[in-house]
């Protein structure tokens, strides 16, 4: 049984990762779970300078998921990689960067400084953070601004670059394309949903700044759609995200075209999420005697009734 | 525990104090007061490691289209099981006020930051509670070999929880309500002024309860220079300290930082909150 | 207490109403509930010849909502005006018209067609259906081509005229200012949101049409966001909906700024939701000693803590 | 009941049969065998209209996140309740299997346009079903004057449902098994065509059950030239009439149109239905 899928030159033991935002810098999952049995652990979103956030409260919950506004709150590259890149540096499955600047320049910045680290596995561009007001969705929602900062980027570094785009588009194909064109390896799909809940007793919005993310199992099916059309239009793999809860979940993905995925928010509420995944993933190609995951992503049987 | 210890890695610098995840049995489910419920579970992994002030994040499984955990004081501990005092305020712990004897839950704990447990010969605590506060109070009280005085306040007489177990734990305890149905009338901050304006020698203050009592007693002990810890409220998704939404604002050098009460708290010395930061 | 609002030259009154696909003709649901307490009844897309629909599986079950692909079946002008315009133009609520086509004249002329027919509530213009391949959402996503079909409308009637948008955008902004621009008297918002689903162990989408629209509670607060924005953007009045399921929910909208609400996929589980929404509004003004519904509209608390 | 009774229309054209919404409590939820279940409703304003083929949607109010009602054909009425035969097959039908007595389901029925029942000399009733599709089957059974003979088939002898009640309705049974653990091996159809050798006059077919068997059965009686009513089997959102959900191809002029199996069926004249219409 193989369950191991390459993405760009980094190979993964199995397709479950943990999503940017939801599993901190791994090490506070650290006693919950077998961190090595993980596919990948990708840290929450990092820019140059540390960054307080924003201001509470952050988060609402909203039916079948949750809003989040928290506006990247990180210690920067310096204060990441002196407080947690010693412990993921000794895990035994690779850590993905998840990246974001304000700027191009602060962009291709950080992947340098990442590429001097060594042992990354790869950088996640963050071009889709609806949360804040300079920076991420901006870069997501243009195509031009999204071919220049994966470019630079490409330039700053030979780790393999994930682009993590926007589901906030009239259609995500030239987006995608866009992104594979700059010398993208792998594309992330999808981020949080821009959404809005109010508070009718204190006719207040719920989050302070106003609006936030959607995520959670509420938006798969917008997920599912957004990987199989992007699947359609590039060649490079995608990582497919967005309320994964199980292994069904997780499978429905592959076969619209992700090759690896990565549970969210289910995480918070379910530590154990990934690891369960990856063995229902496990079980499902054993009850179907499928040898290798690679051999059902993007099988979808459509159109062939 | 230290975090290192379960990595190879020659480089562990964050110390994270002991979790797990434990589905546990409801032992018992009932009404205290009013809309307050006594749960006890058997938790025979997450119990023993409780201390003061801690939490658990309990996962409450009929939920279905309501997923976050809800945060919780441990209340009390008693063998392989714990308890918590809960008010049935949402959907969540009306779901919970349903749920009978038999049904599980799963658990995340104990998590947070805890007071610190009063050393004999060390300062007299007084404790502050409001609402369910009271729960994270009583195992203070409890575990604390020094004894003090328990000042508990509320809206009413059925917020008034617990007080007979403090006091057979030979703490005093002085009730203030707001509306005078139960102790003095008025804001609980009240008896415990009148306490201090007796004199506040060696006198420390501990206070579990609603945001606004937490400031108010905040301000008390900057008045009298009195050391305080607060336990901090504020909504949690993750509750382990990943998902920086349960942040707080608190002094860090010259100016302030958001940290997360539900790992660098809830308990934080109340020196360091930085209540001015207007959010 | 006044209730009442008003869409257009249009009196409604109250601001609940029924949404397009999701009661059918009004009476199907005759026996089940009193139609003459509602504030407007609106009856499925309607184009100018009949259609026969997509091919089944048309809907998915998914969390907290679902999906449809019906296609906009329906009998085209004259077969309704034949079999459901007696029984509609009877009840004392007035009847709102959902108009599709695929070309601009064909929107015109429909448009035409019930402006001659008399006693009809409003057209809305439904420029956002994700589910057919001609007409529908390509109106919607592309501001020209939405100002063209609102503005030959407007020549064809003086029926009040309400456009459906399409929640598919980068922005709702410019396509609600180009639809006021253009002579629409009001705007709903929001349309089901492209979607898909799949049955891993058939490994076929679960639509025959293989891509939906997602619809239900799971995207309200996508709905919301909309309503907001679209709202900073306009003057004329705008109808929510997307996941009503109760009283706050419609709130939800209101203070968000939707003049009034429509409920859509909780009649299909619950058809009294409608009437159920309408007596929550009520209770709800009179515990906040509020006189008139108009009076919350929009009135969210933002950015003034 | 002519909707044009409920307003003031000069103009009604539109003939709905009654249903009305019901909030219905449990009486009897009990396992018939493997995976089905018997589940009684005291349903005072919905039994008394029930008709044989129509069925009943149903609210199982305990799913949250799963919000559609789930339609059932009505198996028994008895008196002011009616009951359903079901197969737990997924989250709403097991859901509903753990439900007990007393608690409450919210109805909409009886929906849609039942069998023709046949009339004192009429066409003998020969009655197919597979699986579920008895409890609808059981109903005709009942309200027939005419006795008739009754073909059930399943995968197994746990598939065989109230074979015994049709008997003690003084209707012949016919079984097929597919694994042969009950009756004759094989397919329903089978017993059903050596039946139909041996002479076809007089007799109309009434089927129920998996849309393959409905299939067959079509082709049978077009083989026969007898008349059949088929009892099809879509998925529905509304019940009602208004998503246009639940529709099959149905022949219309020279060529085809969707109907909705919940509103112009579920029962459909087999000739009718344009099965070669490819999805
Ligand atoms: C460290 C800590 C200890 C707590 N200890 C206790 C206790 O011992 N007894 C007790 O009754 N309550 C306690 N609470 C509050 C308790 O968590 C909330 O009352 C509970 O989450 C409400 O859930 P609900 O689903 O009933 O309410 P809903 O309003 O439906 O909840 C909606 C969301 O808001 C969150 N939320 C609502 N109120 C609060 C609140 N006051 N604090 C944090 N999150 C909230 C919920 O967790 C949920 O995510 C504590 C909170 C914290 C942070
Ligand atoms: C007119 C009619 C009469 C029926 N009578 C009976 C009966 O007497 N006994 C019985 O056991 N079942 C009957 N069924 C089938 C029954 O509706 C489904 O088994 C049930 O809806 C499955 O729900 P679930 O949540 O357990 O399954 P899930 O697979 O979780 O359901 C997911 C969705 O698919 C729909 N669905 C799944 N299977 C079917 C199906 N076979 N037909 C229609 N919709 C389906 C569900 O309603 C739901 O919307 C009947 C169906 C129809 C259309
Ligand atoms: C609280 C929270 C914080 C997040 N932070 C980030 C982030 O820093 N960078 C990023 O690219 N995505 C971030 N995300 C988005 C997730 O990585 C993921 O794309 C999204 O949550 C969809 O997956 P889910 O539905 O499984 O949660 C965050 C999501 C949540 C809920
Ligand atoms: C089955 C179905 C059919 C629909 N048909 C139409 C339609 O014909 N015209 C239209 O403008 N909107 C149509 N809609 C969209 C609804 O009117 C509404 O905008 C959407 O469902 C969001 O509201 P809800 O979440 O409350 O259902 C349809 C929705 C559903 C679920
Ligand atoms: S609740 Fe997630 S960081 Fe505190
Ligand atoms: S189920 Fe809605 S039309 Fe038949």
């Amino acid at each position: 049984m193989n369950l191991s899928v390459q993405i760009g030159r980094l190979t993964l033991q199995n397709p479950v990762m943990v999503a940017s935002g939801t599993f901190g810098y791994g090490i506070e999952y650290a006693q919950l779970l077998d961190l090595n049995q993980l596919g990948a652990v990708t840290v929450k979103g990092i820019r140059l300078h540390p960054v307080r956030g924003n201001a509470t409260p952050r988060t609402a919950e909203v039916t079948s998921g949750m809003l989040n506004a928290i506006g990247l709150q990180g210690p920067g590259v310096d204060g990441f990689i002196r407080k947690y890149w010693p412990f993921l540096k000794a895990l035994k499955v690779p850590t993905l960067i998840n990246v974001w600047g304000t700027t191009v320049e602060e962009y291709a910045e950080v992947a340098r400084r990442f590429d001097a680290l060594g042992d990354v596995g790869a950088l996640e561009l963050n071009v889709s953070c609806p949360n804040i007001k300079e920076g991420g969705a901006q870069f997501g929602t243009d195509v031009k601004l999204l071919s220049q900062v994966v470019t630079a980027c490409r330039q700053a570094t030979t780790l393999p670059l994930i682009t993590k785009l926007s589901p906030n588009v009239v259609s995500i194909a030239p987006y995608a394309k866009a992104a594979e064109d700059a010398g993208s390896d792998a594309l992330s799909i999808m981020n949080s949903y821009p959404a809005m809940a109010i508070d009718i007793e204190t006719r207040r919005p719920k989050l302070a700044n106003i609006t936030g993310g959607l995520t959670g199992p509420c938006i798969k099916p917008i997920a599912i759609k957004l990987v199989w059309e992007a699947a359609k239009a590039v060649k490079i793999p995608i990582i497919g995200m967005g309320g994964i809860q199980t292994a069904a979940d997780a499978i429905e993905f592959i076969l619209a075209g992700a090759t690896a995925v990565a549970v969210g928010t289910a995480n918070f509420y379910e530590p154990q999420t990934a690891l369960q995944v990856i063995a229902g993933i496990r079980e499902f190609l054993v009850r179907n005697g499928i040898a290798d995951v690679r051999k059902i992503v993007g099988c979808l049987l459509a159109g062939e009734r | 525990m230290l975090v290192g210890e379960l990595t190879a890695s020659p480089a562990p610098t964050i110390l994270l104090p002991p979790m797990l995840e434990e589905t546990v049995q409801i032992l018992a489910n009932d009404r205290d007061s009013d809309l307050y419920f006594r749960l006890v579970v058997r938790a025979p992994r997450v119990a023993p490691l409780v201390q003061p002030g801690q939490f658990a994040h309990v996962r409450v499984l009929p939920m279905k289209a309501t997923l976050l955990r809800r945060p919780f004081s441990i209340f009390q501990v008693a063998g392989d099981t714990f308890s918590i005092l809960y008010k049935a305020v949402g959907q969540g712990t009306e779901v919970l006020s349903r749920m009978p004897p038999g049904e599980e839950l799963s658990v995340i704990g104990p998590l947070g930051r805890g007071f610190t447990v009063p050393q004999p010969g060390a300062e007299t605590p007084l404790l502050v509670a409001g609402g369910y506060g009271m729960a994270a109070m009583y195992l203070l009280a409890q575990r604390s070999p020094q004894r003090g005085i328990v000042f508990v306040g509320g809206r009413r007489r059925v917020d008034i929880l617990c007080e007979d177990e403090f006091r057979a734990l030979g703490w005093q305890v002085r009730v203030a309500t707001e509306d005078g149905s139960h102790g003095e009338m008025g804001l609980v901050t009240q008896p415990l002024l009148a306490e201090l304006r007796r004199g506040t020698d060696g006198k420390k203050l501990f206070a579990c309860g609603p945001t606004p009592m937490l400031k108010a007693v905040g301000k008390i002990a900057d008045e009298f220079q009195l050391p305080a810890e607060l336990s901090m409220d504020e909504h949690m998704c993750c509750g382990v300290g990943v998902c920086l939404t349960c942040v707080i604002p608190v002094k860090a050098g010259d100016g302030w930082e958001y940290q997360r009460t539900c790992t660098e708290g809830p308990v934080f010395d109340s020196r360091q909150v930085a209540w001015e930061v207007e959010k």
